[in-house]
């Protein structure tokens, strides 16, 4: 039983480390897109493994699968949003990106 | 199924579920037939309203267990003399206004937004204002509260969106101080209904925090003297039937609901000091009500502020009931004085402003000193408003002064001279902020000319302001209900 | 402190107080409406957090289920109310260009 | 049948004055027979009330209302006097008004509400507890204001908004005062006088002159009688009926109730609560006399003659011993026939030749002989020239107030009737003696309609025959002398 | 047994401070937001205090919702120039406010510690009484059967705050469509998030109603699930939202409480109003929630949409 326990304090030591690089990022990084870019793919990472970590507590097969839907949700609508964001953040900081994208 | 007994008669479920089912049907038949729907509804409510006063009168209090459920876990309805009483009042008022309003919101031409929202929205107050009288669960008092001011607040948007809003954020203070009322309540004694409230007696610290919470936030529903300043606003500048049912009806709902906690839940908590504060409020609330509605220059604006002073006698039955000593007992009669008044006030003030709305589509504004000579035009409708200022100066024939009359006798019998002046004082003042505009409209030798008012409508308002009057002189069938299930705190009397 | 010590049942009922004095505070502080509706939202959810934390009965048999209930209910009620205050204040700022309530002379709207 | 009677009598009035108001203003004709009708029919059953209550029978009804609050109508001597005198002038008003208001405006609104207002009267006069009497008391403002401001002209809705400011003030005192009373002994009725002993000698005095404060502003003693005066604004039937009758009859009537039925004479003694009632009703009969000698509007002069008059009827409450007391309630009776008679006149002269100041009444004897001779008749009673009604009445207040052993209200009797005859006769003398100015010719040479002059000689021949036939059982004199016969010696 | 209690201070004091930064913010955006992170973490201490019911309803309604609401009510505030006020609250204002407030938090904080502690509240009473109400989720069973009056009037309230929010319609453009027009590229990613997550959006609340009667779940929470999916889709620009005229949103709107009043109606007749008999509890039930949560659907899209605004 020890070696699950083990398991998941570690995976869930990543993923922390990961959600602590993103908020580093965000914090940071010059401009908005860059510290969009840092947010989106280190939580999103960070959560993957806290899920996998938090997987080996539970007990039957269904709970598991719940974790993986949640994970694979939160994933789906943090690339969407982030995508959405920055597209709305073109309109508004052109001088930023320099070239002129059509929405 | 062969007609049931009057005694298994389901009255008082028919009252609440009959109102939802009128909203619900209002909303989906749509602005053209909705209004069709109160000519039906209107007497059947009247029929149900008055086998339940029989059931009551012959057979003592109607308890309905919902669901099956007896008291902590389930909700219970409770219907005694003072629910009773009270959903008399809403049934008579609410058919009055619902067939007044035919017009106003009615349906000729294609659907508009007042023709379609008014009804479901009435149908819905009539529901939460039957659900508030009859109610025996705090909490489901307060979801029906909400459903009220709900209904309340748009009512009031009709006619001004700021004394809505107004309206609106005093409310929501009102019902977060009840609900904080509510979660302590139920915290320290594990039940929220009234009869097994009313069996409490421990734990004295935290019923009176949770009692003055709620008291806190009802006051503020009631516009009460110092939180009154959205009423005026908001029954001013409604429409006519909705400024009736505002005034007559909504205000009265919580405060039915305070004599509920004061008089059956908690009576042993309120201490002396609470009751003279009431008294005080009351009090203030009469003379600066008055003295506010002598300065009005509009008819609805004058009615709206007489309600904030009308408002201050229901308050005075806390410091006045009791005084039920053998030697003296005529003296007993303040609860069922105020009850009378608010009664009284409600049938003449829902006459009043219907008179009001048959002005204002008359000459198309209310404003005082331009309706001249209406009298002339508008006969019947300016003699419901004098009968219906009539009961509320209370003078007799009219149920306005049996209630003046009840508070008066108890005041002098338990010697609190300062409160039978302030109730003098108040009936004074009424006489001079309602005879002005009565004066006014009698004025002037030309009949203005006016936009025509059908004259079974005229009937309605003066039908209503009869009523308060034949209040005062058929006062035994109402006086009779109003004892059964009346707690004996209300004679025996509160400060302990 | 008296009373149940320092479990975490009580904790909550306090942190409930606390936000619905911060609740008050906020309701009273600002003139914005927009800003006095977000305030009363935080002191229903404080009230409601109280009411479920002094219904909870240890760790391992959850909170009691009426309050639970009459909070899912209270919630619902309080966004049905936040809803309609929210519509008002939108159709104020259209109507006279203002977010706020000054206590100046009552509406002069006509009736009808 | 005893206890339908007092039914009976209130709803005359009171079912004519609903028909009357939901009737159409063209059916004139309903609406006379109507009025014509009601009133006979009232005068039928207070003749028969009259031999009733003379055999001594009790008429009386309770109507319950609610816990300690009923209503007691009962038919007593006192009750009938008020009661015949009243049904009595409300027959012949009603000739005089149709006559006088033919093709005016909304008058199916004013004989309702003067319906309305003889409803109460009769109520007043029935009341036989004092809640009740406070009851119709307050009827009576309401229903006599729509007929002050019946014209809607700027005076009368000013007179109207004082009649009201002092009308109600006086009854919130009034009812401050019963509820004060009641709150200890319980409700009060006249015909067992409660219990007053309960409350202490102050309380009892301060009761006594809250009351009579609440009545004062009816019965126009001097500090609130300014109301009465300005009331003159209203057309003359209704300033003749309400103003000379009903209204400021009902605050005297309540005074006696109050003096005999409720404190009994021997209380008002023990706390001799009566001086200083007699004192304020003598200042009123003198300044109202020399009020009236300054007045030259006809109609202001009567009011303020009033004014003085019905002090009368208090100073003989307020005296103790019999003779007093019939004085007081025979004046009742004399005082309406004659004053009524003369606003009938004033009436006539105002409506039929513009006549309605003092210097305007040289030769009028002439063109109007009939109205005039009226009115001398009904001014010579009310100095209290022999054989008429004043002099009666004078006679037994003199008496009564010797027998009380206050001379002094001789002299003020004197001194008015001194007064009255310095206002009254030099009007007379111009009217019949002087020649007037030929501008009066181009009215055309009648007189007027006969119903708007009969009502006037009715009431001056009522007048004389009530002085002369005072001796008669049936007369006033002699019905007053019953109720005072079963007041001191019951 | 630390440990749990450690946590629990940690999130109470994270829920204190986003509370006071979402109250007393500078921006009024910023607050919004604030607002919606604190609706979160209330629905974490919800799930201390294993209310998970609650917690369910806290976050989508509590925060999703009211959330949503706040953030459009800003966006046309912004539009119309009154998303900000000049001036602060005055300072002795704020030093007033701050008494009472404190002043309010100590006596309830104070008469919450005066409480007898070992108070067992009705769950007891619940408990017995749950195997006659045909459910085993508890907290459905006080829902839908022992205070099924409550539910019954609140989903009234929540109907009714529609009509009432449709009142405040222009007369000219009453019947019209609720909201803003949404204009989102037909080819972009909104559009293809809108049409991926509507069928998992179903599924997932089918299975909340289905749930409710024996774990955490139920018509509200499902509900709310639904009124997202719509609103997204409405937003992607797939759909737009019928008029406010149209027969079968009114049909819809009045379904879940036209069942739910037949259904006491149909009790009284038989002497308990209400009652819910328990032969077949279950199917009823259920039959309820899922019209209750049509309602609740329909009746959420469409207040947080606000009153019609395009003309039909």
């Amino acid at each position: 039983m020890i070696a699950l326990d083990v398991m998941t304090v570690l995976l869930v030591c990543t993923g922390l480390v990961f959600f602590v690089a993103g908020t580093a990022g965000l914090l940071r990084f010059p401009d908005f897109h860059s510290r969009l870019h840092a947010l989106t793919k280190a939580d999103n990472l960070g959560l993957g493994f806290i899920a996998l970590g938090v997987a080996f507590q539970m007990t039957d097969a269904w709970s598991v699968a719940k974790l993986a839907l949640v994970w694979m949700l939160a994933g789906l609508a943090a690339a969407s949003v982030a995508q959405l964001v920055a597209r709305a953040a073109l309109d508004r900081l052109p001088d930023e990106s320099g070239g002129e994208h059509k929405g | 199924m062969t007609a049931p007994l009057p005694g298994a008669f389901p009255a008082l479920e028919l009252l609440i579920v009959l109102p939802l089912a009128a909203s619900l049907l209002a909303i989906l038949l749509g602005g053209r037939l909705a209004p069709r729907i109160v000519l039906l509804l209107g007497p059947a409510m009247l029929v149900v309203t008055a086998v339940l006063a029989f059931q009551i009168q012959t057979q003592g209090p109607v308890r309905v267990e919902i669901g099956g459920w007896e008291a902590p876990l389930g909700i219970a309805l409770i219907g005694d003399g003072l629910a009773g009483v009270f959903l008399v009042l809403t049934a008579i008022v609410m058919t009055a206004v619902g067939v007044f309003a035919q017009k106003p919101f009615g349906s000729e031409g294609a659907e508009t937004t007042e023709s379609y929202t008014f009804w479901p929205l009435y149908f819905a107050m009539w529901a939460a204002l039957n659900a508030v009288f009859c109610g025996g669960d705090l909490f489901n008092l307060y979801v029906a509260l909400e459903l009220l001011t709900l209904t309340a607040v748009a009512m009031v948007a009709y006619g001004s969106t700021r004394a809505a809003l107004r309206y609106l954020l005093f409310a929501l203070a009102g019902s977060l101080a009840y609900l904080m009322g509510i979660v302590l309540l139920y915290s320290a004694t594990g039940t929220l209904d009234i009869e097994l409230l009313a069996r409490q007696d421990t734990i004295e610290a935290t019923r009176m925090v949770s009692g003055a919470l709620m008291t806190a936030g009802l006051l503020a529903k009631t516009a009460l003297f110092p939180l009154h300043g959205w009423l005026p606003p908001a029954h001013g500048s409604a429409p006519a039937p909705a400024s009736a049912l505002l005034s007559s009806l909504v205000i009265k709902a919580s405060f039915v609901i305070i004599v509920r906690i004061w008089f059956d839940v908690m009576p042993d908590v309120a201490g002396t000091v609470f009751v003279q504060l009431l008294s005080i409020l009351g009090a203030g609330a009469v003379l600066y009500g008055s003295l506010l509605a002598l300065r009005q220059t509009r008819l609805k604006m004058i009615i709206a502020y007489s309600t904030v002073a009308q408002l201050g006698y229901l308050f005075f039955i806390f410091p006045l009931a009791g005084g039920a000593a053998a030697e003296t007992p005529w003296a007993a009669g303040a609860w069922s004085g105020g009850m009378f008044h608010a009664l009284a006030h409600g049938l003449a003030k829902a006459a009043m402003f219907l008179a009001a709305g048959l002005v204002i589509e008359a000459l198309g504004h209310d404003r005082i000193d331009d309706i001249k000579g209406i009298a002339r035009a508008l006969p019947l409708t300016m003699f419901a408003f004098g009968l219906a200022a009539v009961s509320l100066m209370g003078l007799p024939p009219s149920g306005g002064f049996l209630a003046k009359y009840l508070m008066l006798t108890a005041a002098l019998a338990d010697g609190q001279i300062g409160l039978a002046l302030v109730m003098l004082a108040g009936g004074l003042l009424a006489a001079a902020y309602l005879f002005r505009p009565v004066n006014r409209a009698l004025a002037g030798d030309y009949v203005p000319e006016v936009a025509v008012v059908t004259y079974w409508r005229q009937l309605i308002p003066l039908g209503l302001a009869l009523l308060s009057v034949a209040l005062g002189i058929i006062s035994e069938p109402p006086y009779d209900l109003l004892q059964v299930g009346r707690s004996k705190v209300a004679v025996e009397g509160i400060d302990d | 402190m008296s009373g149940a010590g320092l479990d975490s049942a009580t904790l909550f009922a306090l942190t409930g107080a606390i936000l619905i004095g911060i609740g008050v505070y906020g309701f009273i502080v600002h003139a914005h409406l927009l800003r006095r509706i977000l305030a009363f939202n935080v002191i229903g959810s404080g009230i409601f957090l109280m009411f479920g934390a002094l219904g909870f009965r240890g760790a391992g048999n959850g909170t009691d289920p009426v309050p639970q209930a009459l909070i899912i209910t209270g919630i619902v009620v309080a966004l049905s109310l936040t809803a309609l205050a929210v519509a008002l204040l939108v159709k104020l700022a259209e109507e006279e260009g203002g977010a706020t309530l000054p206590e100046e002379q009552p509406g002069r709207g006509e009736a009808e | 049948m005893t206890d339908a009677m007092p039914i009976l009598l209130m709803l005359c009035p009171l079912v004519s004055a609903v028909i009357i108001f939901f009737l159409r203003e063209e059916n004139e004709r309903l609406r006379t027979t109507i009025n014509i009708g009601s009133s006979l029919l009232k005068l039928g059953l207070v003749a028969w009330t009259l031999e009733g209550v003379g055999r001594g029978v009790i008429y009386e009804y309770r109507l319950e209302f609610v816990l300690g609050l009923y209503m007691l109508l009962r038919i007593d001597a006192l009750a009938l006097l008020f009661i015949a005198l009243s049904s009595f002038l409300w027959l012949v008003t009603t000739v005089y008004a149709i006559a006088y208001f033919r093709g005016t405006a909304n008058l199916s609104r004013f004989f309702g509400f003067f319906n309305l207002c003889v409803f109460a009267t009769t109520g007043i006069a029935l009341s036989g507890s004092l809640i009740s009497f406070f009851f119709f008391y307050e009827l009576l403002t309401l229903s006599t204001w729509p007929l002050v401001v019946h014209k809607g002209d700027h005076e009368s809705l000013a007179a109207g908004r004082t009649y009201l400011g002092y009308t109600m003030v006086g009854s919130a005192v009034l009812l401050f005062a019963i509820v004060w009373m009641e709150g200890t002994t319980g409700p009060v009725e006249f015909v067992a006088p409660p219990e007053l002993d309960k409350l202490s000698g102050t309380a009892q005095g301060a009761i006594f002159a809250l009351l009579v404060a609440g009545l004062a502003v009816k019965t126009a003693i001097v500090p609130v009688h300014s109301w009465l005066p300005k009331a003159m604004a209203a057309p003359a039937p209704v300033t003749a009926l309400l103003h000379a009758v009903a209204v400021v009859k009902a605050g005297a009537f309540g005074i006696v109730r109050i003096i005999y039925d409720v404190y009994g004479i021997d209380r008002m003694a023990e706390h001799s609560l009566g001086v200083p009632l007699a004192m304020a009703a003598s200042v009123t009969i003198i300044y109202g006399s020399l009020k009236a000698l300054q007045q030259t509007d006809i109609k202001r002069m009567l009011a303020f003659s009033t004014v003085s008059q019905i002090s009368y009827i208090v100073l003989g409450a307020s005296l103790p011993g019999p003779f007093a007391t019939i004085g007081g309630l025979v004046h009742l009776v004399h005082q309406g026939l004659m004053k009524i008679t003369l606003f009938f006149a004033a009436g006539v002269l105002a409506e039929r030749r513009g006549v309605h100041s003092v210097s305007q009444m040289a030769g009028i004897g002439r063109r109007m002989p009939l109205t005039m001779l009226a009115f001398s008749v009904a001014a010579l009673g009310l100095i209290g020239v022999p054989p008429l009604a004043g002099f009666v009445s004078k006679w037994y207040l003199g008496i009564g107030g010797l027998q009380a052993g206050h001379p002094w209200v001789i002299l003020v009797l004197a001194a008015s009737s001194l007064l009255n005859a310095a206002y009254f006769l030099p009007l007379i003398y111009r009217a019949w003696f002087t020649e007037g100015p030929d501008s009066l010719e181009q009215y055309d040479g009648k007189e007027g309609p006969t119903a708007l002059i009969l009502p006037a000689v009715v009431t001056a021949f009522a007048t004389l025959g009530v002085g002369v036939l005072a001796g008669f059982a049936f007369s006033p004199l002699g019905w007053a002398s019953l109720i005072v016969q079963r007041e001191y010696i019951p | 047994m630390t440990a749990a209690l450690l946590f629990d201070a940690g999130l109470c004091l994270l829920v204190l401070v986003v509370a006071f930064s979402a109250v007393a913010g500078r921006g009024l955006f910023g607050a919004i937001a604030f607002f919606i992170i604190y609706g979160m973490l209330i629905a974490l201490a919800w799930l201390r205090l294993e209310g998970v019911d609650v917690a369910l309803a806290e976050a989508a309604i509590g925060a999703g919702l009211t959330g949503m609401l706040l953030i459009g009510a800003w966006s046309m505030l912004k539009q119309l120039g009154v998303s900000g006020l000049p001036g602060g609250p005055s300072v002795p204002l704020r030093i007033a406010a701050g008494a009472v407030s404190g002043l309010v938090a100590l006596a309830l904080a104070a008469t919450v510690l005066a409480l007898p502690d070992g108070r067992e509240g009705l769950s007891p009473a619940v408990a017995e009484s749950l195997g006659r109400s045909g459910v085993d989720n508890p907290v459905t069973a006080v829902l839908l059967n022992f205070r099924a009056y409550d539910t019954l009037l609140e989903s009234v309230v929540l109907l009714i705050a529609l009509i009432a929010v449709w009142s405040l319609t222009p007369r000219a453009v009453w019947g019209g469509v609720p909201g803003l027009a949404q204009h989102a590229r037909s080819d972009g990613v909104l559009s293809m998030f809108g049409r991926l997550l509507p069928p998992l959006g179903l599924v997932v609340a089918i299975y909340l109603v289905w749930a409710g009667s024996s774990q955490p779940g139920g018509a509200f929470q499902a509900g709310t699930v639904l009124a997202a999916v719509w609103l997204l889709v409405v937003m992607a620009g797939l759909y737009d939202e019928p008029p406010a005229s149209s027969r079968n949103l009114r049909l819809a709107l009045v379904a879940g409480p036209g069942v739910f009043l037949a259904v006491g109606a149909v009790g009284a007749a038989f002497g308990v109003f209400m009652g819910i008999p328990e032969g077949f509890a279950k199917p009823l039930i259920l039959s309820i929630e899922f019209a209750l949560t049509v309602s609740i659907a329909v009746t959420l899209a469409l207040l947080v949409a606000g009153r019609p605004r395009r003309p039909a």
